[in-house]
């Protein structure tokens, strides 16, 4: 039992390391894509490997209290805890012993913990960035808590893994609820921090918000945290979606379905990102106030729908995935 | 075991206690702590041995000492003792009344718990509430005077309850109401009753008004009123629902999807409290009134599950009302430890308190991941319950209100933390020193279960099991590290396992390097030197929220209780014109009378 | 053997031994009404201990009935006259307090008082009964302009216009019996009134009813209530609300239950008694003056209990009666407290009382007073009112019951806004003397008592009630 | 003065290379635009010269800041202000002087509050000529800094580290109070 | 109503300034310092509500300052310099604050830079300059280069010292 025990705990190990590289690649991509939108040349892709490099070789590192640590650690912990609960191109790391409450909630882990910290710099940029990130969070996980609602009560299932298996035996989420991945896809914008909802690090207004403070090794660490969420919310969608990019049923083919599943994983989340960059690209900052507005006015509405649309499919027209 | 000791050790003790502790003086709350300990040792040793007895002091008092009774005594034993150890060293004044008013309503709390019949239920209810009266009147009689308007609505709530149940059946006896002789729209009369009596305990949406103004007296004991006695309601409600009406009577109503049409409508009313009150918490600057609201909000949780009555939503709000027993109080001893410590009570004004007083940070710290439910603690799987069995029956308005109430949680949890214990540190904070031992002491008793019931859920998911099959419910299936519902389940050991592991990767990377700490004023400040106030950002929190939602934040309940009272009061003037003050009158009304009697006793010939 | 005339021909002898001793020195006068009562209390114990075994006839002056006054004590009777009594003995403590000069006349119509209280508690015959009345009415009329002064004289005057009006009233109902069936003795019209015309019964019954509704303070009949107890002085009004009152409520059982079992007309007897209780709380909600709320809150308590009779049922017969017990202990708490938080804060006004109460001698027992009427548990008002209530949704009163539920959560605000004043941090605290708090922390105690270990009370109440409703 | 975080693994003076490597690929900049510089910037940071092909982008604090321009004139009022964002920065960090106003004062020369030469207060690698420089010169000194500190030439934070105390002297002669 | 109008009521002589390529009329007057202020209150309440500027000249020859307020008339277009002169080695004058509020930003200025004192401006002291130690340096009479090679020259370079690092 030990010794499928450790195998199961090395390919997770193995999946979570390469999410968070795919995380850095992603991050070098987008810049590269915003660059060449912006009809400029771009750094390298690998130019974020780079930037974490430097920031962990930073010679000192700048601290403030013991609960200034707490950021780092939290967030990379919570991070690496919600991926590794999150089925990446079909194999089903921890999914198994967890459900999507679970995940939402580990995904507060981190978030929490970032927030603990830059609270403890002391600095009054990080405080209102804080106030940002949360009145932000607030406002899109309207939509986003109604469309997994939606989700939950058509597939009649809180549990990823066999979420992943109704959406190969019966139809993919986007097929089956596709109001409700519109909505899944702008709530995305906001919980990925990106252009229009980037609110709580604006550079210009509060000096780049909570990081205000952070620097060298720990804004290094916090870079891998942000690469990590990337991969975790891209891979959300496609998970809930896209049938979490299983293509071929690994029963049948064994490995091989892991690869296949892996590389089509990879071009979904790869989408996924890409049309958030290219949002984020050409879309100037919107006020908090913009930013309520804007989320409980049109998401919520289509979340709405997508949620009678799957309560009468799944209560009145008794489908049943 | 019997009558006598179940009844001396759980009343009279409590009473005699009350007594001597009021010539205690200064170290009155010490010898309540005492009696509380005996109390809680014997409930320890009889953990076995249930049974029902009657006492008669004139009136036959039937008392049952069973599982329900053991796992709600033990959440009002713990909060009692954890407070008392808190006001050992919180140098209250008068603390000999303290003490003895708190014994009181401890005593109340456990008659209420032990009593199996309505005159007791009614007897013990009144006492408790009177006292809790009594010792909000210390700090302000206002607040006390609505404290009490509310008890006695919610024991004339519970006494029109017992009325109906009494006309029919003759008996008091819990077991007499089910003998079938009440008709259906009995029942219903009766539950809406007895609920909305217990409601008003749990502070539920049109009755919570007295919660913001009883909780603001002194911490102690409000640590005890909202973790403690509210559980009475909860214990109440479950009784009523469940113990006395039972599931049968409740589906005779005629059932949606699996639960009963009148729990439903009380589930409903749950969640919207639940809303409701995360969202007012919000906005509160002061911490006790922060802390009231986020009470009720949790509380709604609590009545979404006694709505529902599927077994997991049952054992949901059990599991939760339990944690809510302990965040809660844990919450407001660690405000109280600060409101000592600094005297303030405006979180704006606070400030840095994390860093001179690191223990306390971390209990209040605990009890945010408790009360936000993150699953570092037993919060988390109380919570997932109940959105599980929200879920399970495909409500699709309850299950929304939740969800977006526990995201209003971190709001409020976050300002909690920031506000008082992270920011910058004020001049006048800067030798605060951190809370006295006891207090400390009584943190973390009131933090263990927390943590180690989200370690291991087995042994309490074991207790509510004991509890639900008690009641005739079916039980909830579980394992030692496991909980499932039908839709999901999750397996708390691989969680702890995992987060250990990656914690340690990340604590690996990070201490590759050391880091120089700095003090709070080397901050960039756009190159300016900060004074301590201009660090601190908790002042008028979240604006931009309030702004959006000042139009619906405009009605409050308080208001429309005030319009209502006055119509009333109108109502008395106009009467008091009946005693004009001159004898003629009140001759012609002799006359007047008589002529009537005749009539009436013509007519009745 | 305790022949009950001892406790009527004590207090006369004694009434009228005062002016003797008055001559020899006042302060012992004041003494001496406090030996009296304690006397007449002791006396009334014991009677109380005696009467369990067997009720106790005894025949005044050797006519035999119908004729002759025969006093015929039931365990309810030597209840509510040791009740009676122990209430004045603890009131003639607080007596000391009361500067006014003409002790001896005080003495005399305080004794005389207690006397026709008694009286009328333990009488067998209607006429005595009477009797014993007008001997109470007159007492209370002077006591009531005991101090002279415009609020006095004019509480007096009307309770002597009110009062007079309801003794011809009793008078005629007594004629009218008398004429039909020839005897006076309670049993004995209670045996034959069967044979009345119905017609002169009716009239009998509704003057009868009438004549003790305005001692017993039911709804039309009680306007003269708050005037009297604001203007009589502080004692005196403690004293009223517990002796007369009692006697009134006790004499309408007797017309109700043993003379004409009227079971018919109980359901009127409950709409007055509810009636009574509105006006009573509404009212005493608005009162600015101390006095003058805690006489309307007495009215409301009164409108109880005559709903708890009117209900009939053996429970609220029972509770009806302890509720009696309880009225008379809390309410003559009250007025004493009230007594010392008027000399204390010299205006009668609760705005100005801002603070009185801090002292834990006064606080206390005000605050254990104020819960046992209210109907708190550990003390005495709660059994009464839980009964009251019990009955009455067993006769299946759900509307009036409710009704009477929203008077009384009136009556808890009043109260609860008369304790906030009273307890808020205001000026000085003013420490009471011997003679306030004596009787208060006492008459705490016996609430307290009572509402803890209500065995032996409620072990008389229930023999009794059921023999009362029996209807035998 | 710098302890070495993987002695065991890699050799001291490779772990070096590395880390010249590295914080020459990605110099994060923060920008105190004192005087008439400011200018120079857009072109650099937008498309014509886009100055983050080379990894350097504009950050906006010290603490994330590798490299620190000072663009134009440096008042007495302002120094303060440069030595305390330079004090937040963490090391290693790099100065960029722009035109001949910190160089010699320039146009100021003969100003009462302009300082004449700003390396006397903060250690400056390199000073870019021109009353102000075009952005291709500007490109051009970001290619030779990131020369510089490949062959470890860069190195005024550890000069500043070194010869603090004569630093700090001259700092206060030129402004009395430092916590204000 | 016309500048011309308001400086025959007030009796003062004025002379119309010809400037190249500036066409509208501007007129310059020299007031005495006691009746400068009803002379402002005067055009203030005829048309001449913008102040624009107020700056001070120092005729170091002549040992005066020279107090120049522009007042400037939106209906009539035209532009007026009231003048006044001050003594030079100890210039006084009232605070002017109260007609427009923007006098005593200038006021304050002036006092750092000239060293003239006006009474009933509370604000006077320390306003662009930190720490400044020497006398107003716009005066004529200060030599700022002098100032500026006394104070930054004298300022050391770094000595490297010896050894290389």
């Amino acid at each position: 039992m030990i010794v499928d025990w450790l195998i199961q705990a090395g390919l997770v190990a193995l999946y979570l390391f390469l999410a968070v590289v795919i995380g850095l690649l992603f991050m070098g991509i987008a810049r590269k894509v915003t660059a060449r939108v912006q009809n400029r040349v771009g750094p390298p892709v690998y130019q974020n490997f780079l930037d974490v490099g430097k920031l962990l070789a930073k010679k000192t590192n700048i601290k403030h209290n013991w609960i200034f640590d707490f950021a780092p650690l939290f967030a990379l912990a919570g991070v690496l805890l919600a991926l590794a609960y999150l089925p990446m191109g079909g194999y089903k790391m921890l999914s198994g012993e967890g459900d999507l409450i679970l995940l939402l909630y580990i995904m507060a882990i981190p978030a929490l913990g970032f927030a603990l910290g830059a609270g403890a710099s002391a600095n009054p940029n990080a405080g209102v960035g804080v106030m940002r990130a949360l009145m932000l969070m607030l406002s899109y996980e309207m939509p986003f808590l109604l469309v997994l609602l939606a989700l939950m009560i058509f597939y009649n299932t809180a549990s990823l893994s066999t979420l992943l298996e109704k959406q190969m035996s019966f139809a993919w989420g986007i097929v089956a609820l596709p109001i409700s991945a519109l909505a899944a896809d702008l709530a995305l914008q906001g919980m990925m921090m990106e252009k229009p909802f980037d609110i709580p690090i604006a550079p210009h207004e509060i000096a780049s918000g909570p990081l205000v403070e952070f620097g060298g090794k720990y804004l290094g660490m916090l870079m891998l945290y942000s690469a990590g969420s990337i991969v975790l919310e891209t891979t959300l969608f496609v998970d809930l979606f896209l049938g979490g990019g299983v293509v071929l049923n690994p029963a049948h083919y064994g490995i091989i379905a892991y690869v296949v599943n892996y590389l089509v994983w990879f071009v979904f989340i790869f989408i996924v990102w890409m049309i958030a960059v290219l949002i984020n690209a050409v879309f100037p900052r919107f006020r908090i106030e913009q930013a309520f507005k804007f989320y409980w006015k049109w998401p919520t509405v289509i979340a709405i729908l997508g949620l009678i649309q799957a309560y009468i499919m799944s209560v009145f027209m008794g489908v049943v995935p | 075991m019997d009558a006598l000791t179940l009844f001396g050790i759980f009343i009279l003790l409590p009473l005699v206690g009350a007594l001597l502790s009021y010539f205690g003086r200064k170290y009155a709350p010490i010898i309540a702590l005492i009696f509380v300990a005996i109390t809680g040792i014997f409930l320890y040793v009889w953990y076995g041995n249930f049974g029902s007895y009657t006492v008669d002091i004139g009136v036959k008092l039937n008392l049952t000492f069973d599982i329900t009774t053991w796992f709600f005594m033990l959440m009002i034993n713990t909060v009692i003792f954890s407070s008392l150890l808190f006001a050992v060293s919180a140098d209250l004044k008068n603390a000999g009344g303290f003490s003895t008013l708190m014994l009181l309503g401890f005593t109340g709390a456990n008659g209420v718990l032990l009593s199996r019949d309505f005159l007791s239920l009614y007897l013990f209810w009144e006492l408790m509430s009177w006292s809790v009266y009594v010792l909000i009147l210390r700090t302000s009689g206002e607040y006390a005077r609505r404290y009490l308007l509310f008890g006695v609505l919610s024991a004339y709530f519970i006494i029109m309850g017992i009325g109906i149940i009494y006309y029919y059946t003759g008996s008091f006896l819990y077991e007499d109401a089910l003998s079938g002789v009440i008709p259906y729209y009995a029942w219903a009369w009766i539950l809406v009753f007895l609920i909305l009596g217990f409601g008003v305990k749990m502070a539920i949406i049109p009755l919570h008004v007295w919660a913001p103004y009883a909780y603001s007296s002194e911490q102690p004991f409000v640590s005890f009123l909202s973790g403690g006695l509210s559980k009475l309601g909860t214990f109440g409600i479950y009784m009523s629902m469940y113990s006395i009406a039972g599931v049968g009577i409740l589906d005779s109503f005629g059932t949606f999807r699996g639960v009963s049409l009148l729990g439903y409508p009380f589930a409903l009313l749950g969640a919207i409290t639940a809303f409701v009150g995360t969202i007012l918490a919000i906005f509160q600057d002061d911490i006790r009134k922060l802390l009231a609201y986020s009470s009720i909000g949790q509380l709604g949780y609590v009545m979404v599950g006694l709505g529902l009555g599927t077994s997991l939503a049952l054992g949901g709000a059990l599991f939760h009302a339990f944690n809510h027993a302990f965040f809660k109080s844990l919450l407001f001893l660690g405000a109280g430890a600060v409101i000592y410590r600094t005297g303030k009570y405006k979180i704006s004004e606070m400030g840095g308190l994390g860093y001179r007083m690191p223990f306390t940070f971390l209990f209040v710290l605990f009890a945010i991941f408790g009360l936000a439910g993150i699953p570092l603690t037993s919060g988390f799987i109380s919570k997932w319950m109940l959105y599980e069995a929200a879920i399970e029956k495909k409500f699709v308005i309850i299950a929304p209100l939740m969800l977006i109430a526990s995201v209003g949680a971190f709001l409020y949890s976050y300002r909690i933390l920031y506000g008082i214990f992270l920011g910058g540190l004020k001049e006048e904070h800067k030798k605060v020193k951190e809370a006295p031992a006891p207090m400390l002491a009584a943190m973390f008793i009131l933090m263990l279960p927390l943590l180690i019931f989200s370690i291991v859920p087995g042994w309490i998911l074991g207790w509510i099991n004991d509890v639900l099959t008690n009641t005739g419910l079916k039980p909830i299936d579980y394992t030692q590290f496991t909980y499932y519902s039908s839709i999901g389940g999750a397996n708390m050991a691989t969680f702890w396992i995992a987060f250990m592991v990656l914690f340690f990767v990340a604590v690996a990377i990070f201490i590759m390097k050391r880091a120089r700490v700095v003090n709070q004023y080397d901050n960039y400040f756009a190159g300016e030197a900060p004074s301590s106030v201009a660090l601190h950002a908790a002042h008028n929190y979240y604006k931009p929220l309030k702004d959006t939602w000042a139009p619906m934040l405009k009605y409050s309940v308080d208001r429309a209780y005030e319009k209502f009272s006055k119509f009333f009061v109108d109502g008395f003037y106009e009467i008091k014109k009946i005693y004009t003050g001159n004898p003629q009158d009140y001759a012609a009304y002799l006359g007047i009378a008589f002529l009537i009697f005749l009539i009436i006793g013509w007519w009745l010939l | 053997m305790i022949r009950p005339v001892l406790l009527i021909a004590f207090p006369l002898f004694f009434a009228f031994l005062s002016p003797i001793i008055g001559l020899w020195s006042k302060k012992w006068v004041r003494y001496l009404i406090i030996f009296a009562t304690a006397l007449n209390a002791t006396l009334a114990g014991l009677l109380l201990l005696e009467v369990f075994q067997h009720p106790v006839f005894d025949i005044i002056g050797g006519f035999q009935p119908p004729l002759g006054i025969v006093l015929m004590v039931g365990p309810l009777g030597a209840i509510i006259a040791f009740i009676i009594n122990l209430v004045a003995f603890i009131i003639s403590i607080y007596n000391l307090k009361v500067e006014k000069e003409p002790i001896v006349r005080y003495s005399m119509l305080y004794l005389l008082l207690v006397m026709g209280s008694t009286g009328m508690v333990l009488t067998g015959d209607l006429f005595n009964l009477f009797v014993f009345l007008e001997v109470t009415s007159i007492a209370s009329y002077s006591l009531a302009a005991y101090n002279k002064d415009k609020k006095g004289f004019l509480g007096a005057m009307k309770y002597v216009i009110i009062g007079s009006i309801g003794s011809t009233f009793v008078l005629l109902g007594i004629t009218l019996i008398y004429s039909e069936l020839r005897t006076l003795n309670m049993l004995d019209i209670a045996a034959r009134i069967g044979t009345m015309d119905p017609y002169v019964k009716i009239i009998a019954f509704t003057s009868l009813f009438l004549g003790f509704g305005v001692e017993a303070e039911m709804f039309p009949l009680n306007t003269w209530v708050p005037d009297v107890y604001d203007g009589a002085p502080n004692p005196i009004s403690a004293a009223f609300a517990s002796l007369p009152a009692k006697a009134g409520i006790f004499a309408l059982a007797r017309v109700i239950f043993t003379m004409f079992s009227f079971t018919n007309f109980l359901w009127f007897v409950v709409i007055m008694g509810l009636l009574t209780v509105f006006f009573g709380e509404l009212i005493a909600y608005t009162q600015k003056n101390l006095k003058r709320m805690l006489a309307y809150s007495s009215i409301g308590q009164m409108g109880m209990i005559i709903m708890g009779l009117g209900i009939g049922t053996t429970l609220a017969v029972e509770g009806a009666f302890y509720q009696m017990i309880a009225h008379a202990l809390g309410k003559a708490l009250l007025f004493i407290a009230a007594g010392f938080l008027i000399y204390a804060a010299k205006s009668d006004k609760i705005e100005d009382m801002k603070g009185m109460a801090r002292n834990p001698l006064v606080g206390i027992p005000l605050l254990i007073g104020a819960l046992s009427i209210m109907g708190m548990p550990p003390f005495a008002g709660f059994y009464g009112k839980f009964f009251i209530l019990m009955g009455g949704f067993s006769e299946g009163y759900y509307a009036i019951i409710a009704l009477f539920l929203a008077a009384s959560i009136v009556e808890v605000a009043y109260y609860a806004r008369f304790i906030k004043i009273v307890f808020e941090k205001g000026n000085r605290v003013i420490r009471p003397d011997a003679a306030t708090y004596i009787p208060l922390i006492l008459l705490a105690i016996l609430i307290v008592l009572i509402g803890v270990y209500p065995k032996p009370i409620l072990a008389v109440l229930q023999h009794v009630s059921a023999f009362i409703t029996g209807g035998a | 003065m710098n302890e070495n975080p993987l002695p065991s693994v890699i050799p001291d003076k490779e772990w070096k290379k590395i880390q010249r490597m590295l914080s020459k690929r990605s110099l994060w900049m923060i920008h105190f635009c004192t005087g008439c510089g400011a200018m120079e910037m857009p072109p650099v940071m937008t498309s014509r010269y886009d100055m983050e092909r080379f990894g350097i982008i504009p950050m906006a604090t010290p603490r994330q800041a590798d490299l620190m321009l000072v663009t134009g004139y440096v008042a007495t009022k302002t120094l303060k202000r440069i030595v305390r964002v330079y004090e937040q920065m963490q090391d290693p960090k790099y100065v960029i002087a722009f035109g001949s106003c910190p160089i010699n004062g320039g146009i100021y020369w003969d100003s009462y509050n302009i300082i004449k030469r700003l390396d006397k207060y903060i250690p400056v690698d390199l000073y870019i000529a021109g009353c102000m420089p075009r952005p291709e010169a500007v490109m051009d000194a970001f290619l030779k800094l990131m020369k510089d500190i490949d062959e470890g030439k860069a190195n005024g934070w550890m000069r500043y580290r070194k010869y603090y105390d004569q630093y700090k002297r001259n700092q206060m002669r030129i402004f009395k109070r430092w916590d204000e | 109503m016309k500048a011309e109008d308001i400086f025959k009521d007030l009796e003062l002589k004025f002379e119309n300034l010809k400037v190249k390529g500036n066409t509208l009329p501007r007129y310059k007057a020299e007031v005495q310092p006691d009746k400068l202020e009803e002379a402002i209150i005067k055009f203030k309440s005829n048309g001449f509500n913008h102040f624009v500027a107020l700056s001070c000249i120092d005729w170091i020859k002549d040992e005066k300052f020279e107090l120049v307020y522009h007042l400037f008339s939106y209906e009539e277009k035209e532009d007026v310099f009231l003048s006044i002169f001050l003594p030079r080695n100890e210039p006084k004058y009232k605070t002017l604050r109260h007609l427009f509020p923007q006098i005593e930003t200038y006021e304050r200025e002036i006092h750092e830079m000239f060293g003239v004192e006006f009474e009933g401006n509370d604000r006077l002291g320390e306003f662009i300059l930190e720490d400044w130690d020497n006398m107003p340096p716009m005066r004529k009479d200060f030599d700022t280069v002098k100032y500026g090679k006394e104070k930054y020259e004298s300022v050391p370079l770094i000595n490297e010292g010896g050894e290389k690092e």
